[in-house]
């Protein structure tokens, strides 16, 4: 066990905080769910892109530095310390870049990587139809072969970001006869495609944060294909996984979150009260122990080793340690009277709003639940 | 940067697993609480063979010479085992001993290593000593904070009850006149601060084996118990409980470890009380959860006496409450980290200076 | 002794309940919403005429004469259909008025009555004033607690955001020299303890009607819903979260009613300010849990604008927060607990002195 | 709504309270579960019975005054407040006795009820068996009509106050071919039948608070069965609903726990801090929440209601409430420094093990749950 960072780590953190401090736009800039705040949004990944972090760890020549997963805590740790925006482009760095990383054909990276990385294109995501949430095999919508070409009919809801993303990522039923999780296609869709309607949804906060995603038609090069026809399943659980895993949730945006909340306590302190003041404390030992936990992980990755369904376990862990961090944090607030005293309040409550979603998307946690259950402890089905 | 456990140590800890699961089955416990057999004997002088007694003792004096971080996974074992042997007590001893230094060392680390003696620690903020009861040396409190070796026949102990019966506590008095302070003032506040660390990472340690048992207990009794047609370990509501479990277990394990490391190199990690305290405050609770969750997944059987579940709830409960309560141990916490003693926020877990 | 709602107060709910159903749809409170509807028009004008803004006004003004136990049972059913217009503020105006007396009494009362006049209270403890968009007159709190009655033309009012967009909260200031107070010292303190009470039970009873409401909600939802081939409402992780909903309404209800009694009969009870502070924390905390579990039960559907949920989910954070936090109640209820204030145990519930 | 007490039941107050100040044993008996503690308990019925406070809501030729529910409730208040002595006979006066007023025939309410008033005969109850449990109607033990005689076989557990009890009551398989709910016979028997052997079962507090019961072809006398043959299952529901119900859990237990915890807590509120104090009143509220809706269904049983599957949220909210309060009772003490130092914390902790087992007995709270969310609220199976 060695707790130090190595010489060569703590120069690639001052490098970043370099850059990040030079660069990192003063002030928040609109929601990237606003037409404004996702033009603005696609600027500073353009500028992160051209400095060359928009996505450390990938290959150099997908747009990355090649930096192994240590580097990557690091870089996100100096991200959130430096206050920069959030990733637009989640949906495909983190989700589907992984993905075709492991799935795409040659081709197939050189075409979508550099682009994902740049942000030039963003990405959607079609995990949900109306019928098929948690369960996510009950798809409904066709991609079937012409061809050099998929004909794809249905539709897809809860399109995160699909209000304003130029791809859909997602799972069609390629073979009309075949049931749950057999005969589904993992397909690539742009979205001006003709045939797709658009549908934005607003969320609790009023903005289109997603999309109702309907194809009448839509005639989708075969190329577009991730993986072999038919094999969607498998290829959706490995984007799954990662929707889960350690890159999106890297431990530095809850240590941000708690290091705010320990500072409107501190403002308050008088105010709050012992039993609030606990339970900011055990918010703050939690995003330790997520960091911590995950700094574990990485070490055993690095050393070979494979993460698996252990991503449940962060999965429940830190929705419900970013939702409380965020309702202690409009408890401390609602002490200190009328919200509108408090330039932070409004913040918070976004960020509760937002906080509230995370408990339910990329598999609710009762899901994650049963898989920690059946799959880690091994109860019975 | 690797938070790995070292091989050697994890090999050390499976070698203590595997010895422990057959030679210290509850049989043994239960024939232990029932007065029908000794602490401190063949099981005890078997573990110092394991070279178990003496892992933080130096070399020269027959310890292994290994630190904390080593000490914590074997105490691991020593909780899933619910072992209750003065395993916790002789890691509490030996480096004071070996701070203390001098005749005091030289006579009694080859003895605790050897399995030979039992060091007792009391402490200052603490009115009762475990394993007063088979230990032939006492290291006491007395007036003023200051630190006292008593032998155990030059104390009296008044035997206080347990939650817990495989723990032995007691209040213990002495002469003071008789047995004049080895340490005083400053340099006596200082030892005592680092014994109340090393004791809260053995309960820290401990709880985590507890937890890992209590919740291996539970998986195997819901998957083979039946009602209604099928394992009730196949109902939602019982997942979750034990999936809970955890989740508490598997955030608590890295804290307990990182403490383990920051005492280990105290030097370097000013942080290292709080450190200690969130791995205590969250391993203990952690078993104390499981302990609540077990005895829920087992029903009735798991209230009788004759089902072992108890010999861990027990040892939960008690793990709990030694070395400082949640209460205590939150407080440190809460207090240096709303009064800004420390830097906070990403890139601050590990950083001890060498990148501000 | 006997627990029941009277039977006329439960006909006179009903009959609000109905009228509210079919009058008060959430297309009407999200024209509200868009600014396209405002309060104070012609639906308050027809709860004028059920008498319901009136309700605790005396005959002779045009009300109805009720006490807060039948208020509490109305202002159940506005939480329940999550009424946007100004009844708490009657309900927490009237009697107000009714104690300050004279002219302005008479002047004011029969207005409220007849739903021609909205009286906004404000309350030295709080920054914000709940209605003081649509009300005519303001009872504002000024220096040393005395009490000022100042239209609502020569205040300024400046509105803050509210989690609730249903719910007007404004900072309000004024000019004190040119609205002298009504009243001073300790009967102004005497007032505004009154209002205090009666804020917090609105809150609190409001709060029922809209755990009930996201109960129910959730039930239907998770009884139609399909995955995997059943209903999810059939799976014991969702029916377990409902059913520990269902326990703190149930057990939160009888704690407002007795809120409500106590303080129609303030008299009698000298604990009527912990009756209400019980159930304020209580109803709110019921609510508020309702509102995180109906939203985990409804998935990404709930987390739209367009699903209704979203309307009780902020009805219920808002409530909490309005007339004292769960901090400031619970602390109204653990001082004087703590401090030996009254006599607590078997016995005690419902005893003002008689059997002692 | 009315909140105040007639004259009448004050002065039912009054006498409760004089009776009880003069007669209650001065200092705790020991427990019922140890030989010499089960003699002592059934000498305080026995007086108990004389004074003709033993069961008061019962008509006065069964051995009660005919008290009703408000008195019932109001001399259970006056009992904890007396610290009067536990009842031994819990499993017949509180269980079983409203089941024979409900199912039994003229001749069984005469032969029962008075003797069980009066404890001269104590009755333990035999609903579980090794493998029915929670799943209460998979019953093996059986018990075949042999003319005037059924003949018994099987095996009971979990039998509380088996040890020291006089007679059992249980279901038994009365027909051999039957399964799960159908066939059942619900009986009563006599421990001191040959046939029969009672092996005490030490709980966690190490007395045997309860028994498994062997039958070796015990012959029982027909007469002995309440209710129809066959019919066993709707009496045991009905007894199983009073396990639950009003009787057993009156709120005045709760409310001298809560009592004494907030007791405990003034005592060493210098110690305890406000996270755990602001607990200790939450607790408290919740006792004052459980009496007040027991005032509430009592004012409705009285005007003509009924009590079904509400008697489930009275279990979960009572067991639950327990237990927090016996934790934090235990937190208090562990801030005090060691156990022996305060007398309270062998009590206490005698408290925490039997409130543990309240979330598992009379059916447990995820069953219970289950009710809630099935019967009470309507969701689906």
């Amino acid at each position: 066990m060695e707790l130090r960072y190595t010489d060569e780590q703590r120069a690639f953190r001052r490098e970043a905080r370099e850059w990040l401090e030079a660069n990192v736009p003063s002030g928040p800039l609109p929601s990237f769910d606003t037409a404004e705040g996702a033009r603005l949004h696609r600027e500073w990944e353009a500028k992160l892109n051209a400095g060359g972090w928009a996505m450390v760890p990938w290959p150099v020549e997908f747009g990355g530095r090649g930096a192994d997963l240590f580097e990557w805590l690091i870089f996100e740790e100096e991200y959130y310390r430096a206050g920069a925006p959030k990733r637009i482009n989640q949906n495909g760095i983190f989700l589907l870049g992984p993905t075709i990383m492991e799935f795409g054909t040659k081709q197939q990276k050189a075409r979508f990587l550099p682009k994902m990385a740049s942000s030039e294109e963003v990405w959607a995501q079609g995990w949900s139809e109306p019928n098929a949430g948690s369960d996510m095999a009950n798809i409904q919508a066709t991609a079937l072969r012409d061809g050099g070409h998929y004909i794809v009919n249905g539709q897809k809801t809860w399109a995160s970001r699909g209000a304003f993303a130029d791809w859909l990522f997602g799972m069609f039923r390629s073979d009309p006869d075949s049931e749950r999780h057999r005969g589904l296609s993992f397909i690539l869709v742009p979205l001006n495609l003709p045939g797709i309607t658009v549908r934005p949804i607003p969320q609790l906060d009023g903005l289109p944060g997603f999309a109702e995603v309907f194809f009448d038609d839509v005639r989708v090069p075969a190329e577009n294909r991730l993986g072999e026809e038919g094999a969607g399943w498998r290829v959706a659980m490995a984007t799954a996984g990662f929707e889960r895993g350690l890159m999106l949730r890297s431990p530095a945006r809850f240590q941000h979150t708690a290091q705010r909340l320990v500072s409107l306590c501190r403002a308050h302190r008088e105010l709050v009260g012992e039993a609030l003041q606990d339970e900011v404390a055990r918010c703050w030992i939690g995003a330790e122990a997520y960091a911590l936990e995950t700094y574990r992980t990485v070490s055993k990755l690095l050393a070979g080793g494979k993460i698996g369904s252990e991503s449940s376990l962060n999965k429940v862990f830190w929705s419900e340690l970013d939702l409380r961090m965020h309702e202690l944090a409009l408890q401390i607030l609602g002490e200190c009277g009328p919200a509108s005293e408090n330039a932070a309040a409004a913040e918070w409550l976004d960020g509760y709003l937002f906080a509230l979603s995370g408990p339910i998307y990329a598999g609710t946690n009762e899901i994650q639940r049963n898989i920690i259950a059946e799959r880690i402890l091994g109860m019975p089905r | 940067m690797d938070f790995r456990s070292a091989e050697e140590h994890l090999l050390l800890q499976q070698s203590l697993r595997d010895f422990l699961a057959g030679e210290f089955p509850p049989a043994k416990l239960r024939a232990l609480w029932a007065g029908e057999a000794q602490r401190g004997g063949a099981l005890w002088a078997a573990l110092a063979e394991l070279g178990v007694c003496g892992m933080l003792i130096a070399e020269e004096h027959g310890g292994l010479g290994l630190d904390l971080v080593a000490a914590a996974n074997m105490l691991e074992e020593a909780g899933r085992a619910a072992l209750a042997e003065p395993l916790a007590s002789a890691i509490v001893a030996a480096p004071l001993l070996a701070e203390l230094g001098g005749a005091l060392a030289e006579e009694w680390l080859p003895q605790i290593a050897a399995g030979r003696a039992v060091v007792a620690v009391g402490h200052p903020l603490f009115a009762a000593v475990e394993d007063a009861d088979c230990a032939q040396l006492l290291l006491l409190p007395g007036a003023q904070f200051a630190l006292h070796a008593v032998p155990r026949a030059a104390a009296q102990c008044e035997s206080l009850p347990s939650s817990d019966p495989s723990r032995f506590l007691a209040k213990v008095s002495f002469d003071s006149d008789a047995h004049p302070p080895l340490a005083e003032g400053a340099r006596a506040r200082a030892l005592w601060d680092a014994v109340l660390l090393r004791g809260a990472l053995t309960c820290a340690a401990q709880a985590i084996g507890v937890c890992e048992q209590l919740l291996q207990m539970s998986v195997a009794y819901t998957s083979e118990r039946r009602q209604f047609g099928k394992p009730v370990g196949s109902f939602q509501a019982l997942k979750h409980k034990l999936a809970d479990v955890k989740l508490k277990l598997e955030y608590a394990r890295p804290l307990v470890q990182r403490a383990a490391h920051s005492l280990a190199q105290q030097a370097e990690h000013p942080q290292c009380g709080v450190h200690i305290s969130m791995a205590k405050l969250l391993a203990c609770e952690a078993a104390e959860f499981a302990a609540r969750q077990a005895l829920q997944c087992h029903g009735a059987i798991g209230y009788t006496w004759e089902q072992d579940l108890h010999i861990w709830m027990r040892r939960a409960w008690s793990l709990a409450q030694s070395w400082g309560s949640a209460r205590f141990h939150l407080s440190r916490v809460r207090e240096p980290l709303l009064g800004g003693a420390f830097p906070i926020g990403p890139a601050t877990t590990f950083a001890t200076g060498e990148t501000t």
